[in-house]
């Protein structure tokens, strides 16, 4: 009943995951989006992080996701902040159009 | 076998807190009937028991209008949400002795040795489901009741979880059933609320929770008065039901945690000095009565302070919520602390 | 005292250049105290310098007044100076031009003159303190310092001004001078990583021991050449001279090209690299041979007198050049004088016609004319001073030209001495064209060039008390040296017997065929010192 | 042996006190005072000559060097110093030179009296007299060779002495460049000489030479025609002789003393001191004679011709230094020495002759307007006579016996030197007819001043007078010498100079064929004569009407055969253009600032390509972004990848 | 067991991925984004790491997506218009995405051979032994993080704020 699956199956999702949240940094075109899309990356190498506590029994991967949360969390915050001024001055998020240094 | 009796334990749960729900809502009109001097439903069924059968039965009947600007696809998804938020939360609750038949707990569903963490989770999904109604639908004044409903209940989550962690501090333990076990020790004594030194934490709790299902003083966001009845105004029927039966069930859903976290859960407030009667039925059937006793009493408060409490102003709400609350918890938890470390 | 001697030479100007920078700012038309001062600092300097020359011992090889004191030890810098036969002139030399700079720019320099001043002195430290650093980091600081100052003061203080033509001539001289020394700070630090010190002695000791990598220490000596080949100038990256000489203001273009350049070719890249330096020989020598002519012939085109000077002194330059990598005993003294007379024949020639230059700034040939009657104490000097430059024996000129030629032809080759011959007929057409054309009459009839108001030729005003002196001393100098080179090259014959001894040997060993046969009567055999030179080859 | 007291020195530094002192305090002393110190000098450095002389004569032998000569250039092996020596040579040189000077000087007080910058001249004619005495005295190539140059400033300070005519500034450039040519040949003949014998010194190379022959004659041949290069530039012979008839731009006293007397001779004295090279090298010898006879006979065709009276003189000067040169070529080094005193003696009295005319007719120099000077001028007509008698060649003058003497010399010369012989005979028949012409025109026949020009200059001429006497006295004097110059004979002559100019001429033949050629060399001159009697003596129309009939002839001798011109074009013209153009565009702007325009070129390309690179477009950047990772992924995993155990592996893996 | 629900969940944050990309409306992206995160905590709990799980949710699900969907719902900005963006970012971002996945697949393929394998029985890491770590070896960075959270409040509260002129 407990078959048990190979450690690599976890890696290979996770390295999917990644390469979707890259392809969607690409091709996304609102702000949001691809700032939504670094967050399905950082999970995606929080996965592997755990993969890897697990693999080699090592408490330290897992608190080291921990603090990969603690600053994606903080990032979230300070990004949706930049967001919304940017909204409030471009009126727009489509990220061809925010192409001036100056807001 | 295992999942035979776990289906067969599901239902029950489920078919006693629905009845549970729909009788609150009975309870609650009662009471607030009987606080303003009237006498609450009567008509239905003897002293109006079986208004909630049929205020079911009416939802249900009600034409399903779906207006047209609205979106959809969430605008569907959003009722559900919030339904099985509050519904999950029971499946982590022990409300009966640790009685093991075959191996399986038999007065709780699931026991996890996290089942705290699990409560918190469920309450900050119940966020989305809010959320997502009010924006869907479509209409200002449910936009401005959802954010407002959503920032509350987020701001309030907070205080939430760090008055719990005061009684996770005393007892070591993140799983329900080991704080019980610690207020069983010898009855009202142990029990948190007066042994623990707890008190401060309870009513901290208590402030937080209501916040947190919008009820009460807190009930800002879904007041007919203010926004016209908040997130749900364009739901009807089976889905306006679904919030509606959302709400009781969390209501419920605190009551059972303050009871298990604050006033000992299913142990006696005798504790051992009447030593309970040696046959079966009275060991299992006792524990049993002592925590619907509970959160009967549980419920009661809500719907006593629902009936006399004036409604904060929205303002007044978010600074009590992060000014008055959030300090509060923090210094139970260092309050604890302290004691536990010196005594 | 000897071991001081060179430390005070250094300070003295520096000091001169603090004292005119505390100086008020008293409005320029009063005494002008800044010069007064410089000229007195740059006279002691002088007179320090004089000293040298005094005490030293002639035939006794290796440095004098050697001052060795540790001074930043992280890497391994030293302060390390000393003087030998060869730089001891070039630092009298260098004494010399101050004061005749110094009274060169007294009327042209007007307004800012602290200033001007004082980086005037700060490019004399800069410019003894190259000559006599022998610790090649030292050597290097002093080199990127004497930069500084040219540019600047040809920015600030350059001719006209009006068409910011001044100001990219400076940056010209200072990009072309200052991006080959990128490639040579590398090399220097190279050679330090590989010798762990820039004590030119054990540098040298090194290199001659052959134990350094040979390719890379082929491009490290390609780095050197090439940065003091840009000084020199050599042919080809010549590029700054002529707008320098047209621009810079006199004081500064008389002390700018050859001396640097040639002394740092010699010290620091033939006896630094005697092996490698002769694989370069061949080039060098065809670049010299051809620069005599090409500056001689350009010479001859110029219209701009400034400009006909610097081609001018491109084709002298070029001599020492040429006698430099000829490796002849008698090539290579002869080059170390030509630098030494270029120095003092330039600088004349700059403060005379500085002289001219300065009341209308008109520097064509054809604005002059008819001046010798004008001003015949200026017109006999300048005479002087160009014959000089021809190279007209018993002028000093004559014996450096001599030399050279005679070492490349005996010991190098005889068709590159012969076309370094045509260059003396073509130099004697254009300076007399020159002073034909400013002193002697111009065909126009007198009275109508002459007299226009503001016309060069009538603002021309004669040499004053002091010019004439100083330029008075400088042609009686020319003379001496054209009468008795010895007292030159008796001191720096010596200095080079090393160099032109191992090189001779590696000469020898390369073309044995055209050596000149030694004759009985010139017994000094040359001693085949044993000099274990086997070189990257 | 007593080293007799000569003060070698002391004849070359006497004169260059007088022009230090002229130089430097000239324009502020008296004239008097100016022209004494002038004078001065130069007689006691002749007084000093005339007792080395007498000191010969009462058997001195020679030659005497100056024992410890300060050293002047000494580097390395080679060594030289500023050594004097006096020989029979020198001897003949120096008497004429001093004596010959000196009478100039005295000359020249008179004819420069009224001129502006007086005390310029003599400080520069002392300064002339100072080279070419050190350069007659010289020991050692490198010391001629500062006279060698020095005399060549000389004459461009006295050529361009009018400092306010162009023309005169531009001769003096032309006499020094073209000097300058001829001292590029002695430059290299120099350095050849060290690179064979390691020293400049006339004594040790005569002395390596006698001692082991070890020059081969290609190198010898090399030598002499670098030596005849500097040679012919300094006595202007065929191709460098342009600078000579511009310089009579100069005063009169200037082209008697330098382009008559001296420093033209400076050349044949040059190939006799180095005859022992010469002789090893006959190639050369030959090229010396046909460059002469050459010279000679052109020079002469022009003369003809030329309507300057001092232009005339100039072209028969370099006619008779090709003589000169003819003799040298012939081995007959004595003959030619000969020749040069005789020349020196009447082509000086020549110049001073005409100078006093020209004085006379206020500065006129054209001899169509003059004549009939005979009675107004009679001691410059006489002596003039002498002089041009002296030139043909007529028996008892000097003239007949050194020009024979040489033309003798080159019929004994083989099957080349009677072909030359009959040139030489030729160019004598021409000399004798110019000169007659210059003479009838200038003193017989009536005064035309004012008839053939426009009568502008007319108040010039109405007293034509008589030089004072103190120009007339050297005139007299060099007319003496010039009559008994030559009675000397060659063969005294020959004997005396026989040490320095190495084995005697060849022994004169038997009699008849010596006094055969005599006797047709003197009918040559007296058929010159007749002719120019012909043409001027009577009716003066004669010359014109010839000119007619030869026009072509006569308008290419009357343009000097075009040849100041043919040098322009050819040689200058290209050289300027090329300067300008090929170096001035090609070689500055190209090249030089080229390789400048280049680094900023290229530095501006590549600022460029990166500008496009930020485009602000937030897509591309994620898109580099990717490429960044995906590359720095690789890098990283490509151990784990290739299966290598690590990083390093997989570089040296790439990298190999 | 465990590999049955590994493969539910392993799809479901597929699906939420891929749905992420190919939804035009940013609330449907940022809700898959949700089921995307909520999967991940269950193969947390799957590998053994309770309490991350609970983190994940409460965190990630509970508070950074709940930031994002207010900031959607409060800018509705609507759909995404169809801008190609720059022909750069195309030619030069597919090629890398396909490398990178290509790469990363190669080496954990290659490398996985001796990864053990994961089943339900392996060891829960238990919230005790996860805060003896966290409190006694990396107190320092736990301190950090709490000040770079603060640091990151009073950024998005200076940011967002409407400048009204007093502040």
């Amino acid at each position: 009943m407990n078959t048990p699956v190979p450690a690599d199956w976890y890696l290979l999702l996770s390295a999917a995951l990644f390469t979707l949240g890259v392809i969607g940094f690409l091709i996304k075109r609102s702000l949001i989006t691809v700032f939504m899309s670094i967050e399905l990356m950082l999970n995606a190498v929080n996965l592997s992080f755990v993969t890897f506590a697990h693999e080699w029994h090592a408490v330290k991967g897992q608190i080291f996701v921990f603090f990969v949360m603690m600053v994606a969390a903080a990032e979230a915050a300070v990004g949706l902040a930049i967001i919304i001024s940017i909204f409030r001055v471009r009126g727009t998020l489509t990220v061809d159009q925010i192409d001036r240094m100056k807001l | 076998m295992f999942v035979v009796l776990s289906v067969v334990k599901v239902a029950v749960v489920l078919v006693v807190f629905l009845t549970a729900v729909a009788y609150t809502v009975l309870l609650e009109r009662k009471l607030v009937g009987r606080i303003q001097n009237r006498w609450g439903p009567t008509r239905v069924g003897p002293f109006g028991l079986l208004q909630p059968l049929v205020d079911g039965l009416k939802l249900f009947l009600k034409e399903d209008i779906i207006p047209s600007g609205v979106y959809r696809p969430l605008y569907l998804l959003a009722p559900l949400i919030a339904l099985t938020c509050s519904l999950l939360s029971i499946a982590v609750i022990p409300f009966g002795t640790t009685l093991r038949w075959h191996g399986m707990r038999l007065f709780a569903i699931s026991d996890l040795n996290i089942g705290l963490l699990i409560l918190l989770c469920v309450t900050s999904i119940g966020v989305y489901g809010i959320a997502l109604s009010g924006w869907s639908s479509n209409n200002k004044y449910s936009l401005l009741g959802s954010l407002r409903a959503s920032a509350q209940m987020i701001s309030y989550e907070l205080a939430l979880g760090l008055s719990l962690v005061g009684v996770v501090l005393r007892t070591q333990s993140l799983s329900l059933t080991d704080i019980v076990k610690v207020q069983a020790v010898h009855g009202i004594a142990s029990w948190n609320i007066f042994g623990g030194g707890q008190i401060f934490a309870f009513l901290i709790y208590l402030m937080a929770a209501y916040a947190e299902t919008n009820r009460a003083p807190f009930d800002l966001p879904e007041a007919e008065t203010e926004l016209t009845g908040g997130y749900h105004t364009e739901y009807s029927s089976m889905k306006f039901a679904m919030f509606f039966m959302a709400e009781y069930g969390n209501m419920i859903t605190v009551g059972c945690v303050a009871t298990l976290l604050f006033l000992g859960g299913w142990t006696s407030p005798f504790g051992d000095l009447i030593p309970p009667p040696q046959n079966l039925l009275v060991h299992v059937l006792a524990p049993l009565f002592w925590f619907v006793a509970k959160v009967f009493f549980f419920l009661f408060l809500y719907i006593w302070v629902r009936g006399t409490l004036p409604r904060f102003r929205y303002d007044q709400l978010m600074s009590f919520g992060w000014k008055f609350l959030l300090p509060a918890a923090m210094l139970n938890i260092v309050g604890t602390s302290l004691a536990l470390a010196l005594l | 005292m000897d071991g001081m001697i060179l430390t005070l030479i250094l300070l003295a100007p520096l000091a001169g250049m603090a004292l005119i920078l505390l100086l008020p700012d008293r409005d320029e038309q009063s005494t002008n105290l800044p010069a007064w001062l410089a000229l007195l600092t740059s006279l002691f300097t002088f007179a320090c310098t004089l000293h040298l020359p005094a005490h030293f011992v002639a035939h006794q090889t290796g440095f004098q007044f050697e001052e060795n004191l540790a001074w930043i030890n992280s890497p391994a810098i030293r302060y390390h100076v000393g003087v030998d036969g060869l730089s001891l002139w070039l630092v009298v030399l260098v004494g010399l031009l101050a004061p005749v700079g110094v009274l060169a720019s007294w009327r042209a320099v007007k307004k800012d003159r602290k200033l001007f001043y004082a980086l005037f002195l700060l490019q004399q430290t800069a410019m003894v303190g190259v000559f006599v650093s022998l610790d090649l980091m030292l050597y290097y600081g002093f080199w990127e310092l004497s930069l500084i100052p040219i540019a600047v003061l040809t920015a600030m203080f350059g001719r006209n001004l009006g068409d910011a033509s001044a100001a990219k001539a400076a940056l010209r001289f200072f990009l072309y001078t200052f991006i080959p020394s990128a490639p040579l700070l590398v090399a220097l630090l190279w050679l330090y990583a590989h010798t762990g010190s820039f004590d030119y002695a054990t540098v040298q000791a090194a290199i001659a021991s052959g134990t350094l990598p040979g390719w890379q220490l082929a491009w490290v000596s390609v780095a050197f050449l090439i940065a003091f080949a840009v000084k020199v100038p050599v042919l080809g990256l010549h590029g700054w001279l002529p707008d320098l000489f047209s621009e810079a203001p006199v004081a500064i273009a008389m002390i700018a090209a050859g001396k640097l350049g040639l002394y740092s070719l010699i010290r620091f890249h033939v006896e630094l690299f005697p092996a490698l330096a002769h694989r370069a020989a061949p080039w060098m020598i065809a670049l010299a041979a051809v620069g005599i002519l090409y500056g001689a012939l350009l010479a001859l085109v110029q219209k701009d007198f400034w400009k006909l000077l610097a081609y001018a002194t491109l084709g002298s330059l070029s001599f020492c050049t040429l006698g430099i990598y000829g490796f002849t005993a008698a090539g290579m003294s002869g080059a170390v004088l030509q630098t030494l007379n270029e120095g003092i024949i330039g600088a004349a020639l700059f403060l005379l016609f500085g002289v001219l230059y300065e009341p209308a700034s008109a520097s064509k040939l054809a604005d002059f004319g008819g001046l010798a009657t004008k001003t015949p104490r200026l017109a006999t000097l300048f005479t002087i001073a160009s014959l000089a430059l021809i190279g007209l024996p018993l002028l000093n000129g004559f014996v450096g030209e001599f030399l050279v030629l005679s070492g490349t032809f005996t010991g190098v080759s005889r068709v590159w001495a012969t076309v370094a011959a045509l260059g003396v007929i073509l130099s004697a057409a254009y300076m007399l064209g020159a002073i034909q054309k400013i002193f002697l009459a111009t065909g126009a009839p007198a009275h109508a060039t002459g007299h226009a108001a503001g016309h060069p030729s009538a603002t021309a005003r004669d040499l004053t008390g002091s010019e004439t002196v100083a330029v008075a001393l400088l042609a009686l100098l020319m003379l001496a040296l054209g009468i008795q080179p010895g007292l030159a090259t008796d001191a720096i014959e010596p200095a080079l017997q090393s160099i032109t001894q191992s090189l001779r040997m590696g000469a020898q060993s390369r073309n044995a065929a055209n050596l000149s046969p030694t004759h009985p009567e010139s017994a000094t055999v040359i001693a085949s010192s044993p000099a274990n030179l086997k070189g990257g080859r | 042996m007593n080293e007799p007291m000569l003060f070698l020195p002391l004849i070359a530094l006497l004169p260059l006190a007088g022009f230090l002192l002229n130089g430097l305090f000239g324009s502020r002393l008296p004239k008097a005072l100016v022209s004494t110190i002038a004078l001065l000098f130069p007689l006691l450095s002749f007084a000093l000559v005339a007792r080395a002389a007498w000191m010969v004569h009462a058997g001195l032998a020679l030659p005497v060097a100056e024992a410890n000569a300060p050293t002047w250039i000494a580097v390395g092996t080679f060594h030289v110093g500023f050594q004097f020596v006096l020989d029979q040579l020198t001897l003949v040189m120096l008497l004429v030179v001093t004596g010959v000077g000196f009478l100039i000087h005295l000359y020249s007080v008179g004819y420069m009296e009224h001129e502006s910058g007086y005390w310029r001249f003599f400080a520069y004619l002392n300064l002339f007299l100072f080279f070419m005495t050190v350069l007659v005295l010289a020991g050692n190539f490198l010391l001629m060779f500062v006279g060698w140059e020095g005399v060549g400033l000389a004459s461009y300070l006295l050529i361009g002495f009018y400092i306010d005519r162009k023309s005169a500034g531009d001769a003096g450039i032309k006499a020094f460049v073209t000097n300058r040519v001829g001292d590029f040949g002695f430059l290299i003949a120099m350095f050849l000489l060290i690179a064979h014998f390691g020293t400049l010194s006339f004594s040790r190379i005569t002395a390596q030479l006698s001692a082991h022959p070890t020059l081969t004659t290609g190198a010898a041949t090399l030598i002499c025609l670098c030596l005849v290069l500097g040679a012919v530039g300094k006595s202007a012979q065929i191709p460098l002789y342009v600078w000579l008839p511009d310089a009579m731009e100069g005063p009169t006293p200037v082209s008697a003393l330098i382009h008559a007397a001296t420093m033209v001779t400076a050349g044949v004295y040059m190939i006799a001191r180095t005859h022992a090279l010469f002789d090893l090298a006959p190639a050369a010898l030959t090229v010396v004679a046909v460059i002469g006879t050459a010279t000679a006979f052109f020079a002469a065709t022009v003369a003809i011709v030329q309507t300057d009276i001092k232009r005339v003189l100039a072209y028969s000067t370099i006619s008779q230094l090709g003589y000169m040169f003819l003799g040298c070529g012939v081995g007959a080094y004595s003959a030619a020495v000969f020749h040069l005193m005789t020349h020196a003696f009447f082509k000086g009295l020549l110049f001073l002759a005409a100078g006093s005319v020209i004085h006379g007719l206020g500065g006129e120099q054209d001899i169509r307007r003059m004549g009939g000077l005979r009675k107004t001028m009679p001691v410059t007509f006489w002596t003039m006579t002498a002089a041009v008698l002296a030139i043909s060649g007529f028996f008892p003058f000097a003239g007949f016996f050194s020009k024979d003497a040489i033309l003798a010399a080159a019929f004994q010369h083989g099957s080349t030197g009677k072909l030359l012989w009959m040139v030489g005979l030729v160019t004598a028949l021409m000399t004798s007819f110019y000169m007659f012409r210059l003479w009838y025109l200038t003193f017989l026949g009536q005064s035309r001043a004012h008839s053939a020009s426009d009568g502008h200059d007319h108040e010039h001429h109405h007293h034509a007078h008589e030089s004072p006497w103190i120009m007339l006295l050297p005139l007299v004097l060099l007319a003496l010498l010039s009559v008994c110059g030559g009675w000397i004979g060659i063969d005294r002559f020959a004997a005396f100079l026989a040490p320095a100019t190495g084995m005697a001429s060849a022994a004169p033949n038997a009699g008849h064929t010596e006094l055969f050629l005599s006797v047709l060399a003197v009918l040559v001159a007296a058929l010159g004569w007749f002719v120019a009697h012909l043409f001027f003596g009577r009716r003066t129309s004669a010359a014109d009407d010839a000119a007619q009939r030869l026009a072509p002839l006569h308008r290419v001798l009357e343009h000097k055969y075009w040849i100041d011109e043919i040098y322009t074009s050819l040689i200058i013209r290209p050289i300027q253009w090329f300067a300008r153009f090929g170096l001035g565009w090609l070689g500055e702007l190209t090249l030089v600032r080229g390789s400048v325009w280049l680094l900023v070129g290229v530095t501006g390309l590549c600022g460029e390509l990166l500008r496009r690179w930020q485009s602000g477009n937030l897509r591309s950047y994620a898109a580099w972004l990717a490429i960044g990772a995906a590359a720095l992924l690789i890098f990283a995993l490509a151990g784990t990848l290739l299966g290598m155990n690590s990083l390093a592996d997989s570089i040296h893996w790439a990298v190999r | 067991m465990h590999l049955v629900l590994f493969l539910i969940f392993a799809l479901f944050a597929l699906a939420g991925a891929a749905n992420l990309l190919l939804q035009k409306h940013p609330i449907n992206s940022a809700l898959s984004l949700i089921v995307v995160m909520s999967s991940l905590a269950v193969l947390y709990l799957l590998l053994g790491a309770e309490f991350l799980a609970m983190a994940q949710v409460i965190v990630y699900a509970g508070a950074i997506m709940v930031l994002f969907t207010f900031v959607v719902m409060l800018l509705n900005e609507g759909r995404e218009e169809k801008t190609w963006g720059s022909r750069a970012a195309r030619t030069v971002g597919f090629p890398a995405v396909v490398v990178l996945l290509a790469t990363l697949a190669a080496a954990i393929l290659r490398a996985g051979r001796h990864y053990g394998m994961v089943s339900l029985s392996d060891g829960i890491t238990t919230t005790q032994d996860l805060s003896k770590v966290l409190f006694r070896d990396l107190l320092l960075p736990f301190e950090l993080t709490s000040v770079l959270i603060l640091i990151a409040i009073l950024g998005a509260v200076a940011l967002a704020r409407k400048d009204d002129g007093n502040a």
